[in-house]
């Protein structure tokens, strides 16, 4: 009997197989049941064949990092068995049809269940119904009531012919009752519950996050070009858009997106654009242009590992010095990061603020790991959005670049007001006309210049996550933060902190004072080259000599943090 | 000219004396004046280059952006405040060479903008070297030895892609550039307008005189309401015919189809944000 | 299909059972195959997508490039060395939406380039967005409502840009593919073949049977000399007509235009470098 | 009687009215008189009208550098006299029509020669001759004979119209004697002739010290879009296209022109684009990709001041960082940054090399400045271009990223050989295909980041110039060279050197130690941000808290670099 506070299952099997169906059953029971749940996915750039696959944290204490740990294996073809095998251990379960994993020589380090696939999934109607019948399974052994599985399949399938319906439950129930036949030891117990804390929470993913902050910060335009991982706020605005008063716009290239975006967001709404790194590439002449017209408008970068194409379905984060520098010539612009999917939500809304507010581009960095993972989170709360410099009516004398102490000129739009509205590309005099005055030049780049100041102050601060007297900080940013905090516990709860960065530029100037007390440092960045340490050379002038860095295309998992953070610390 | 509501008062205007921009500029003005529209209700959007000076010289709300992405901005702008009348000034290099993607997909998506695009056959502002519509065998700078890509047929390309309203005029007739130009501005949805016209700095081919020779205007039987005698006369290459080659009335443009129109007419920046909304649908989720 | 020359040995095709792309593949191979072209003088070049992958599974060749920009790098290849056959592979939304500037003025550039592009109308690789060339009310996870921007007609386009050599075949009727290819790969231009093809994961409306019902050979009479019966044809919309739609025999490409090899056939790259003929024009500077 | 070893002749006027022709005009007068020349020019973005300017410095010693001061002043109207008010002094000789350049209230701080350039240009032809009528009176003024100055006009004009020919002739004669007529007092002499040295020499500026470096180099090919003020060097290639072999293609755009270069660098010619700030933010996806398939591309990227369309026509070093980081993904780069037109030569060679022999993106840093400042230089020496890693034959083993020490794999091209070259913009394996293994990936992370190494070793070190043991250290980086090194001469020739990196980035690694003698250092960097100072920083841990930096759109003057050095040093 395995008894565990924290289980962690794995799904496997080639695209288009049905391990997200899987998945998405067994999510939806494990919350019923009051189980805390994280999950995240790894697959590859195809739609049909090779493998991906999931990993689902099932715990009664608040999970949300990957683990590499294996508790309970679900590999739908050899292949799949193959692809996780490095992670598979002597305490790893296997659930699956001997004959179709194994070849003859092949020695399994653990115990396989031996479920019958072939045969059960014959029977109810063919091999595609493999994934629900484990699904059934599965329940089982975490001792759910065949009834509640069975509830769950009707309101998953219900909206399907019932035909089908009728076969899925058929399947789901093959399966428990497989389960049921199988030893009690191999039943699986929770330590604890929690359920009421749980029941009033819901399940998001990073791409949700960030686009319920979009939403919760005012957006009212998005236009993008699909691109992974990326587009999961566009089709999220996409749909929600009539019940949002969205316009969502897929254009031609990621030119037009960001052109369009500035083009609404000029005449009045909350734009943004949503992309990845070649996308992103093409955008930074729209980026430039931001800069040049003060126009606010938001960039969702979600990183995939490159140069250039890549690895389209994989993370890292290894873009961050490319968009603290994208766009020529010089002007200000704000990096946030979140790890956290709160931080998604409540970051997001922020950069619509701090766009609008100071009219520049504000950047939200995330990464595939980030949108593609989800927890159990507390119902966000919103609220009227913040608009210190909310748009203006204008009159016969406005001039849209006004120079002012701040840098900041009220900001006005075509159609409300008596005024004129009219900005360059080219550097331009205090009512936007193209100019070649170098008198006019200096004060212009000084006004757009002039923000960083006010930025700086109003940047968020790292948080600081663990005791206040370290002897080892751990810094990281964006979304490595969970694996990190809970690789730290694991290492040394009292003697190590976490600090995490979710503004990675400009860096609040007090950051200095964080790195004062602790004896070591250790950086861990989700690259190849330190990106994040770069920055915090030459803005704060601190050195981190430790690193801990990845560039494989996936995610960091919690032990593999510990395992390095036990070396360097030992 | 006499005074006009969208004159401005000491300017400097960086074209070159006897230029044909200035003949458009002074003719979209008065086009503007006669349709009585207002300048507080027009937004004019351009790229980079000679032409895409334009807003600098008129007296209305203005967009001047990137060189060859003027549509992508207009487009964004007309979307979130359909009550702006949306013009977009731009040269041959702007728009069918960097701005090719755009000119084709906005036409695709037929926004209610009228494009006017100054087609001098050359890159004026950077001192003459070819665009996309310079006649094969044109020496440039860059050229040396000619132009050899075919060039661009910017009418027949806009009919092919199925533009709502597709015309060329000229400089060298300006009577009928300022009618043609009332309907173009008048029409709901895209509209090319293409306008031939001399730069007297570098292009020593396509002169005044070049342009009067080799035009004419189509004739007045001709219906612009056939789309495949639209595009057979566009492709004719004797002469460049000027007039408005192909009008397609019926079509929806994209705002109309915009769903965030369906059931308000309120432009969507004026709209509130509303948290409510928002909490409902999380605790929903 | 029996071993030929371009099969690649152990490879994982990432496309899905039952995908019109391993039909083109088929017939790719086997029309290289048949035209006795080696491998060793091919070069495959895409850009991204499921179509773009194409250059995985051919033994020749190949460069895999950007979304979007397949027919840049595919000119520099063939001007530096015209003894290469060069094929572009491309998607529909690599061609006609990301590429499309590309795709205009490489058609006015005319080099000596056959590009095949896997029309699915549909983005495969992102699972599913409208492509340019989607059908109108064609509903997806983006365009939630469906279609709204006017399909790209890729044909029509063609031939307004005065392409050389125009073509639109299917899966569904390899022999003519087969045939056509061959033509369109011996053809001196650039060559635009634009393959109709089912998206078996995605695209539930345009399948093999839609093709089948929607689609009609050009009769055996039609002349493709004809420009302007091409362009007649080319905008018919009631069904999409299959056959090559346009040639233009005549026209000089683009690297029989370089003066570079005015006075040499030898292919750019290996002509040593002249370091004296270079201080000799220093000296008299 | 001006008596000077180096007089600085100012001609100023509106675009269209032939500054440019009595420019050409005097430098080869004064060239073949033996005279070093300096000449730069600064004008506005457009085609006629507004306010040129162009300096000239004529010198018994070799001048390479801007100054602010005019000792003779040509303007050819009231706007252009205002254009440079604020470098006229009492000892600056105004020539002109009094009329025509002066208000009645307005009062002149020097003397003026007036000249009635209105009767005398009537009596030619009209007001088109002024030009060459200043240029025959400053001749006369420099004591040149009647007859040089006009077989000089023949010359220059000889091509056109005999009568054109003529009337050029009479109208600088007319300016001859209308100078001889002057008081002998403002007759100009410099003070020593170096007549042997120069004849020798010639005279190019930067964009055509780029373009003769590309030649060089063995650039086979350049495919640009025209962007101010990079397009000299395409034009300067196209014009000599057939003569060099090379095809200058002019595309689309510029994303059309990085990756057609590329797919010509991929068959096996050494390849170039050449642009300025947006066209190469819209190339930086393209970097990207040359970054991932190892194919070497040298791009030129002629800055000018930002951001978006910025001042199209004036000069800024605004573009290092975004150079520097541009591209999404982590890849190895080396940026050039030429300040000598003999660097803009050697460098641009170099940057070939560089290229081929790492196999990846090396980028010229130049300016508006660099590229349209000129003087008399030696007569360049040509070699054969150095290329370690040539192109290699293939066989039927050959893999285009086979796994290496250094990084480098053999280079094979299609065509070439019995393998096949097989290039992927997506991660992939030794051959070149697209693969999804982490190992693999890690490998090739590492082997395209090794190379920075052997880069880093390899960097060309600053040059020191000036004492060694000085107290003040004055870094500088390309265009700024020679004004910073004038300016130097003029503060303190004992106490004061200069450090000028042509390569900025990598850094070589000795460079901390020319930091460690000198008490105190200066920064000077024509951008606001002082960029340089940054890579400094965050590459060699130097912090130089003294800038000098200007962002008005113009160059550094030299009067400004002695004026801002010597307020440091008192
Ligand atoms: C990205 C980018 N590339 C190039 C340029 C330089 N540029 C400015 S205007 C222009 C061409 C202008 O030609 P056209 O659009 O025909 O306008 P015209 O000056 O002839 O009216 C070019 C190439 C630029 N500003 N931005
Ligand atoms: C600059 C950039 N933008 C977006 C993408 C993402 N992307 C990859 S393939 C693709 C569309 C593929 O559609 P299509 O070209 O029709 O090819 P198919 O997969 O349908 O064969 C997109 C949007 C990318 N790789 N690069
Ligand atoms: S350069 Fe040509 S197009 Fe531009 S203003 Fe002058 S004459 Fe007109
Ligand atoms: S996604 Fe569509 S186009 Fe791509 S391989 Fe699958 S079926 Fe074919
Ligand atoms: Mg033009
Ligand atoms: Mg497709």
């Amino acid at each position: 009997m395995i008894k565990k506070k924290d289980i962690s299952i794995v799904l496997c099997g080639p695209a288009g197989r049905g391990i997200q169906t899987a998945e998405k059953l067994l999510v939806s029971i494990f919350r019923k049941a009051g189980y805390h749940i994280f999950a995240t996915k790894e697959y590859m750039s195809r739609v049909r064949g090779g493998s991906n696959s999931i990993t689902i944290r099932v715990s009664s204490e608040s999970v949300k990092a990957l683990v590499d740990r294996i508790d309970i294996l679900i590999p739908l073809d050899r292949i799949a068995l193959g692809h996780v095998e490095h992670r598979i251990s002597e305490e790893t379960l296997v659930i699956g049809e001997k004959d179709i994993l194994l070849n003859p020589d092949y020695k399994l380090p653990c115990p396989i269940m031996d479920v019958p696939l072939t045969r059960l999934s014959k029977e109810t109607g063919g091999i595609i119904y493999s994934n629900v019948i484990v699904t059934g399974l599965v329940a089982r052994l975490f001792n759910i009531e065949k009834s509640v599985v069975q509830s769950h399949i009707k309101q998953a399938f219900g909206h399907k012919d019932k035909k089908i319906v009728g076969r899925n439950i058929d399947a789901v129930s093959r399966g428990f009752d497989a389960g049921k036949q199988m030893e009690p030891d191999l039943r699986i117990e929770l330590r604890t519950r929690t359920m009421s804390e749980i029941k009033n929470e819901f399940l998001i993913n990073g791409g949700e996050a960030v686009s319920l902050g979009a939403i919760a910060g005012g957006c009212r335009f998005i236009a993008s070009y699909p691109m992974t991982p990326s587009t999961p706020v566009l089709t999220f605005l996409a749909r929600h858009a009539e019940h949002f008063q969205i316009i969502a716009e897929q254009t031609e290239d990621e030119i037009a997106a960001i052109n369009m975006a500035l083009g609404a967001s000029y005449a009045g709404v909350r734009s943004m654009v949503t992309t990845s790194g070649g996308g992103f590439a093409l955008m930074t002449e729209g980026l430039s242009l931001a800069g040049m017209i003060e126009t606010p408008i938001v960039i969702h970068l979600a990183q995939r590992p490159g140069p250039a194409t890549g690895l389209p379905t994989r993370t890292e984060q290894g873009d961050l010095l490319f968009a603290l520098y994208a766009g020529h010539g010089e002007f200000p612009r704000v990096i946030l990061a979140p790890g956290s999917l709160e931080d998604g939500f409540l970051l997001t809304r922020k950069a619509f603020e701090l766009a609008d507010n100071y009219q520049i581009p504000v950047l939200v960095l995330t990464d595939q790991y980030y949108i593609d993972s989800y927890y159990n989170l507390y119902r966000l709360q919103t609220e009227k959005s913040k608009n210190r410099a909310t748009v203006m009516k204008t009159d016969r004398k406005y001039k849209r670049f006004a120079l002012s102490k701040d840098g900041i000129s009220p900001r006005g739009i075509p159609g409300y007001g008596d005024g004129f509205v009219e900005v360059d590309s080219d550097e331009h005099d205090e009512e936007g006309h193209i100019t070649e005055s170098s008198t006019v030049r200096i004060n212009m780049v000084e006004k757009r210049l002039k923000k960083v100041e006010a930025l700086a102050k109003e940047a968020l601060p790292p948080e600081w996550i663990g005791p206040k007297d370290c002897e080892t900080l751990v810094v990281c940013w964006g979304s490595t933060v969970h694996i990190v905090t809970e690789a730290v516990r694991h290492v040394n709860q009292e003697k190590m902190a976490v600090l995490y960065f979710r503004q990675v530029y400009p860096i609040s100037p007090e950051v200095q004072d964080y790195f004062k007390k602790p004896k070591q440092m250790i950086l861990v960045e989700n690259n190849a080259t330190a990106q994040f340490g770069r920055i915090l050379k030459s803005e704060c002038d601190l050195e981190i000599p430790k690193k801990i860095l990845k560039y494989s295309g996936l995610a960091f998992s919690v032990e593999e943090i510990t395992r390095q953070l036990q070396d360097i610390v030992a | 000219m006499d005074q006009n509501r969208y004159d401005m008062k000491d300017i400097d205007i960086a074209w070159c004396p006897g230029c044909g921009n200035f003949v458009i500029w002074k003719i979209l003005k008065k086009t503007l004046d006669e349709l009585n529209i207002e300048p507080r209700d027009v937004v004019i959007v351009s790229g980079i280059g000679q032409a895409a000076k334009m807003p600098h010289y008129l007296r209305c709300h203005t967009f001047n952006g990137l060189h060859g992405r003027a549509l992508p901005p207009a487009t964004g702008i007309k979307a979130v405040n359909p009550g702006l009348t949306v013009i977009v000034e731009s040269g041959d290099g702007d728009m069918y060479g960097e701005g090719g993607n755009h000119f084709m997909h906005t036409i695709r998506r037929n926004p209610d903008i009228t494009n006017i695009v100054h087609n001098n056959m050359i890159y004026g502002l950077t001192k003459g070297q070819a665009s996309p519509t310079s006649q094969v065998g044109f020496t440039t700078s860059v050229q040396v030895n000619g132009v050899i890509l075919e060039p661009l047929n910017p009418i027949a390309l806009a009919i092919a892609l199925n533009a709502s309203f597709v015309t060329r005029v000229s400089t060298t007739d300006e009577d009928q550039m300022n009618k043609i130009l009332k309907k173009a501005i008048q029409h709901k949805g895209y509209a090319l307008v293409d306008v031939l016209h001399p730069c007297v700095s570098f292009n020593k081919v396509n002169t005044y005189q070049w342009i009067k020779k080799n035009t004419v205007r189509l004739e007045d039987t001709y219906d612009p309401e056939d789309r495949s005698s639209a595009i057979q006369r566009a492709l004719e290459t004797d002469k460049f015919s000027l007039g408005i080659f192909y009008i397609q009335s019926g079509r929806t443009t994209f705002e109309a189809n915009l769903n965030v129109y369906r059931d308000s007419q309120e432009p969507l920046f004026s709209r509130s944000s509303e948290p409510v909304r928002l909490q409902k649908f999380i605790n929903q989720l």
